[in-house]
């Protein structure tokens, strides 16, 4: 994945030296990275490479070398932690969304744990109309998953089996917009009018809460590599990331900085 | 009754009809209905940026970069190889095997050839994530639909010409670039345009071999976005309709563009035919 | 002396021609070449997926029996059983086959054989058009379209369903359908139609007796694209089909297809659960040889 | 029935043709072609290439309906009806059978193909296709040769065989007229022969319209002989009398081989 | 040169033919064919369809070469040399010209047509090129018909006019031995005339070998005939003698027009 500009005539040895930041991994993340590199490479000579495409592929990237730098949205496996080193660029809120008609606009972890396990299938029992609830949750593997099931406490084996398994936020999004039963879990990035976010035991979902630890349903962002492959530009970006310009760039693109 | 009967089947004939063009222009009409409001100039000529606004020039690059590749390396090389199926070869054994590989790769769906590509092309041979990598991925997608529509349109090529040309005592190889290549040629060109849409139409291959950088591509050894990658990853990561709408129609519209200008140099290589 | 110009004159001649069939015979080599070029690539695809795809059986003991027939699939606790898969695929592409077959035939028959040509000259090249719109634009049309008129229409749930799957198929089969279709039944010999219409059978009559059997071969041809361009689809089907993992019992049902179930967690696979995709893939490949294979046969016992 | 001399001469007139030009596109292919056809003759169409013969011979079941850009006038009148007046062109071809040039059977068995016609009428009674099928093939001399693989297909006949099956699918109508355009130019002599003999017997139920390219053939099997040139019709006689004392030199140039 | 008188009876044996037997597969379409052809004279060749003609003509320049699972043995000597036994075919050929049934002209300009065959040799000089053209044109008498119009589409000239212009393909090559296959069968009579009278005036300069389906045009252009029957030659003579008084029952049946 080395740029080796064959056009350099024209911008001579300045094109020529540029170095490629290759960065690999996370859908969810991935947005957030392009308007950290958008950013950095405005005032540094560098141009960097994000390609999402899923964190396992990201990690696995990492791995082999294909991409310098891996992105995450999972915590990384044991066996993966052996050959990689993990830096938190941010936290990331996940918000349980659901029609806007819908009447139901706070849960409790237990009945959010009720509905994705399938001993609540009706919102009347949960204080709304008499309609069937549809479960939409993401594929398994995915980093918002891992997480959202860790802090709710189930597993993929659990989850009801008629649920919807939806690839992307954007594609909950659009499910959950258009189906008045349905309630899923989208990262805090995405949420917009189209859903209705629902508090969890009473507290909002905003970064501020996250923060101060009342809202739990949080994951690390990851960027992930090994360690002899590390340059010195992709060390620089990272700290880019964590200085305080960077942080205000997650929170303004709707992650939670990391302090 | 047989009357009767035929009415009733015309009727079929019309609604089938009806209803496939009633479906496709519904299609088509959603995607401008829903994506037009985003068509600007600066939506197609600007450069992407990720905060919002921008436009898909980057992406329009990579589009035709992939075509642009993966035709060079198809083209020569599916339609020898039809060439040889069709001309050389002893209708046996080895042709019957070779065309049962080229007809289950074009059963093999895209994804199997993504995650081969970027294993083989990505890893392997280390190309990284590439266009050139896409490239060389695509390549192996079309080249089953190349050496097909050669194979079909030399089989028209009337075997007249073959043999006025071999009379006059010269080789196969020069009646071939000479006569029969020439008279196939709008066939040819045909194939190539079924391969355009399906380079273009491809997702899930370029997905996992490309990448999904949204810049400007430097070389074609640069991680970059397709248009339908472009479109496939707003749709489900963002699940903005409109954008993928917008950009569908520019899909179209190139689709529709590459597809004329074959169609005109078809026509011109037959003119120049006769 | 005079001998040797006329030995040396008939030398060049040999040697001109000589050049001729060298070349023909190096061109001859360079065209298996790259006919070999294509064999290659398939052996390559399929040994790789052959060889990532059955490491968990071979290698760590996974049984492929419970693959193939267990209904759990849930990868982060090492259960892998693609039933419902195999069943979501096999009744996704019949229900695509049962309706877009019989619509994309009698469109071709109607731009054959019916239509006025200066028609035909525009509806032909549409629909061709349509067979290169990237078919994640025909997902976005199935999400934001099918999906909510089918959940409205037919009081369901979730419009997410194996019906929603099958119409978006059949739609998307519907151009290669009708252009493969098309050009076999323009390619009947006219010679059929008039020794039909000579007979005093009416036009209709006519192509459906003898024209339409006549190019049985090339519409077996596009039952079979469409059906290829069914069973490979992915990315249009994600986004319509709900993607659960139940053995679908009505048209209402979510399912997960093959396809899509490589598709949806390829990128969040590693070791094991990668691997059990690349299996999915060889049950894939194998499901569409067959029926390939199948259909050739049934093509060749109606062609005699 | 079939003793010719109980009809009246009006009633021999199977066909009268009048005055008829034909035109695909700009170009005419028939200038003012008038010829009367009686019934249960033979009539032999000869003429170079290219000069009309087979547009001639489709007018009668007017196939040339199906080429886009032909216009037709005059009168072409069979049994009293004016063909170009009606509607009902499905009836005048099942009246008005065809052979081809090329044996163009369908790819069915040989009975498929021979009980297409019927069964495209509405015949569904299986005794009744039974007999059609067995009638016809033995009134085309083919039946002997394929009664044991009826149900086999049709193309893995010989042409000339193949030829003898479409005759008994257009028997198989049961046309008054049949019309064949170089039926014998794509057979072996042998087969030709069969042909030809076939043709002589069938004058006695059957009126026969026939193009040749073959002199001898139009002398061995028709009553009478139209000469077609550059889409007119220079000389229409007696057989004998065209081949043997032509009244127009160009007949008698063409008959004697001195052109085409 | 061009006086016959002149060339001992071995020179005029331009070709000799001895025991040919040919296979197509299983099937033998050829039958111990011996003949002997003389350097420029006509050679017809006449027969029933299917009897072996075409296939004979084509051992001659090895066209036969191009079809699948074709086998042939005896001797086939051309100027001495067996033509089966070398193996430059090409040499063979561009001595052999061939003119087809249909003029399959290629879809290029005239002047490309007939350019066609000397430039594959490897002839670029244009004024070289020019006359070559010029001179196969008026050698096929169709220069002052075309000549206005070299650089437009040999697929627009009349069927006769191309037929004459594949002729003119096959002189440029400037063989010696021209086979013809029925090249009149698609024509008109006037073109049929004229490429007769072609013939006629060719057979000065080259050895021509000519296959038709037309008795009168056999008797018109050959000096010899040989009669085909089921892959044999029944029978080779002048051609007077074979019109007038052949010495076989069979060839007398079928130039008097009884079968066939
Ligand atoms: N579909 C057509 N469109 C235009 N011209 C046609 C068409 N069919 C025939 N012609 C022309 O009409 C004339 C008569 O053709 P026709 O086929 O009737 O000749 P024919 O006497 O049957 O010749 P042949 O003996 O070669 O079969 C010819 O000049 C031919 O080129
Ligand atoms: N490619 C082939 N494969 C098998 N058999 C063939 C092939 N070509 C010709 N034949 C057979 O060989 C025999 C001689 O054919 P040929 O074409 O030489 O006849 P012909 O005398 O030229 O007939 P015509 O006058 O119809 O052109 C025929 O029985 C024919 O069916
Ligand atoms: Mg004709
Ligand atoms: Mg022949
Ligand atoms: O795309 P993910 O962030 O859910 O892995």
């Amino acid at each position: 994945a080395c740029g080796n500009s064959s056009a350099g005539d024209k911008t001579g040895d300045l094109e020529g030296n540029i170095h490629t930041l290759a960065i690999s991994g996370s859908t969810s993340v991935g947005p957030l990275a392009e308007k950290l590199a958008e950013k950095y490479e405005k005032n540094n000579n560098i141009k960097i490479e994000i390609n999402q495409i899923g964190s396992s592929a990201g990690i696995t990237n990492a791995i082999n070398g294909v991409s310098e730098i891996g992105m995450s949205s999972r915590e990384l496996k044991d066996e993966e932690k052996e050959s990689l080193q993990e830096t938190v660029i941010a936290y990331d809120g996940i918000v349980v969304v659901t029609h806007p008609s819908n009447k139901v606009k706070n849960l409790t972890m237990d009945q959010v744990k009720d509905i994705f396990t399938g001993k609540v299938t009706n919102w009347k029992d949960l204080g709304g109309d008499d309609l069937e609830i549809v479960v939409v949750s993401r594929e398994d593997g995915s980093g918002s998953r891992d997480a959202f099931q860790e802090i709710v406490g189930y597993s993929s084996g659990e989850l009801i089996k008629s649920a919807i398994v939806a690839s992307g936020n954007g594609n909950i999004k659009t499910t959950v917009a258009t189906n008045k039963h349905a309630v899923g879990f989208i990262s805090f990035e995405y949420i917009d009018d189209s859903v209705s976010p629902v508090s969890i035991n009473g507290v909002d979902a905003t970064a501020e809460n996250v923060l101060n630890h009342k809202y739990v349903l949080s994951r690390p962002f990851l960027f992930v590599h090994v360690e002899d492959n590390l340059t010195n530009e992709g060390q620089k970006f990272i700290d880019y990331i964590l200085s305080p310009e960077g942080q205000a760039i997650a929170a303004e693109s709707g992650a939670i900085p990391v302090q | 009754m047989r009357k009767l009967k035929d009415n009733i089947l015309l009727g079929l004939l019309w609604f089938a009809a009806f209803l496939t063009v009633a479906v496709l222009v519904m299609i088509v009409g959603y995607i401008f209905y829903k994506g037009i409001g985003l068509i600007s100039f600066d939506f197609i000529f600007g450069d992407y940026s990720p905060s919002g606004g921008g436009g898909i020039l980057p992406m329009i690059v990579t589009t035709i970069y992939t075509i642009a590749i993966s035709l060079l390396i198809a083209t020569p090389i599916g339609i020898l190889a039809a060439v040889y199926l069709q001309e050389y070869a002893k209708q046996g054994r080895l042709v019957n095997t070779i065309r049962f590989a080229t007809e289950s790769l074009t059963g093999i769906p895209s994804i199997i050839y993504g995650l081969f590509g970027a294993v083989f092309f990505v890893t392997t041979l280390k190309l990284g994530m590439s266009i050139i990598a896409a490239s060389l991925t695509l390549t192996i997608i079309v080249l089953p639909v190349i050496i097909r529509t050669t194979e079909e349109s030399l089989k028209t090529v009337p075997r007249t010409y073959r043999e006025g040309s071999l009379a006059l005592g010269t080789t196969k190889l020069q009646t071939l670039y000479k006569v029969i290549l020439p008279s196939a040629m709008p066939g040819i060109l045909s194939g190539l345009i079924l391969s355009m849409g399906r380079i273009i139409g491809e997702s899930a291959a370029i997905f996992l071999t490309a990448g999904t950088v949204a810049a400007m591509p430097a070389s074609i050894f640069s991680s970059a976005r397709t248009l339908t990658v472009h479109s496939y990853l707003v749709t489900q990561e963002a699940g903005d309709i409109e954008l993928a709408a917008a950009v569908g129609i520019v899909l179209i519209v190139l689709i529709l563009i590459l597809n004329l200008t074959a169609t005109f140099i078809s026509k011109k290589l037959n003119k120049a035919n006769y | 002396m005079s001998s040797i110009p006329i030995k040396k004159d008939a030398g060049e001649i040999g040697k001109a021609n000589k050049r001729k069939y060298l070349l023909e015979k190096v061109s001859g080599r360079v065209f298996l070449f790259c006919a070999l070029l294509s064999v290659v690539s398939l052996l390559l695809i399929i040994g790789f997926v052959f060889y990532k795809g059955s490491h968990p059986f071979i290698a760590e003991g996974y049984s492929f029996i419970d693959f193939l027939l267990g209904s759990d699939w849930v990868p982060s606790e090492d259960k892998f059983g693609i039933l419902p898969m195999i069943v979501a695929s096999i009744y996704a592409t019949i229900g695509a086959l049962i309706i877009g077959v019989p619509i994309g035939l009698f469109t071709a028959i109607f731009l054959a054989e019916i239509a006025p040509r200066s028609v035909a000259k525009i509806i032909s090249p549409a629909v061709q058009l349509l067979a290169g719109i990237p078919s994640v634009l025909y997902g976005v049309f199935g999400l934001a379209i099918i999906v909510p008129f089918l959940q409205n229409n037919l009081g369901l749930i979730k419009g997410q369903s194996l019906i929603a799957v099958i119409i978006v198929l059949a739609i998307m089969m519907l151009p290669t359908v009708v252009t493969v279709a098309e050009t076999a039944i323009r390619a009947v010999p006219k010679t059929y139609r008039e020794g039909s219409l000579a007979l005093g059978v009416s036009p209709i009559g006519t192509i459906f007796k003898v024209v339409v059997p006549a190019a049985k071969s090339g519409i077996m041809t596009a039952i079979v694209l469409g059906m290829g361009r069914a069973i490979g689809e992915t990315m249009a089907v994600i986004l319509v089909a709900g993607n659960s993992l139940i053995i679908p019992t009505s048209l209402t049902d979510s399912i997960r297809p093959l396809t899509t179930n490589i598709a949806l967690e390829m990128g969040y696979a590693f070791g094991t659960h990668q691997e059990m995709l690349f299996a999915t893939g060889i049950v894939l490949f194998s499901f569409i040889l067959i029926l390939n294979f199948v259909l050739a046969r049934i093509s060749s016992k109606g062609g005699n | 029935m079939t003793d010719k001399s109980v009809n009246t001469t009006e009633q021999q007139k199977k066909i009268a043709v009048k005055d008829l030009n034909l035109f695909y596109g700009e170009k005419q292919a028939l200038f003012d072609v008038s010829i009367d056809i009686k019934e249960k003759e033979v009539t032999a169409l000869i003429g170079p290439s290219g000069c009309g013969k087979s547009t001639f011979l489709r007018t009668l079941n007017r196939m040339n309906d199906l080429i886009d850009g032909v216009k037709i006038n005059g009168k072409m009148v069979i049994d009293g009806e004016d063909i170009y007046q009606t509607n009902d062109v499905i009836k005048l071809r099942t009246k008005v059978g065809m052979v081809f040039q090329k044996p163009n059977l369908f790819p069915m068995s040989i009975y498929d193909n021979v009980a297409y016609g019927p069964r495209m009428q509405g015949i569904k009674n299986k005794a009744e296709l039974n007999k059609i099928v067995e009638e016809s093939l033995r009134g085309a001399a083919i039946w002997d040769e394929v009664k044991d693989r009826l149900k086999s297909s049709a193309l893995g006949l010989s042409g000339g065989q193949q030829q003898r099956v479409c005759i008994a699918r257009a028997i198989a109508m049961k046309p008054e007229v049949i019309l064949m355009d170089e039926p014998t130019s794509a057979l072996d002599p042998i087969s030709t022969l069969k042909v030809e003999e076939l043709i002589a017997s069938m004058k006695k139920e059957y009126t026969i319209v026939i193009v040749t390219h073959n002199m001898q053939q139009a002398a061995r099997v028709s009553d009478k002989t139209a000469f077609f040139l550059n889409g007119e019709i220079i000389e229409f006689d007696e057989t004998n009398k065209i081949f043997s004392m032509p009244s127009d030199q160009r007949t008698e140039d063409y008959v004697t081989g001195r052109f085409g």
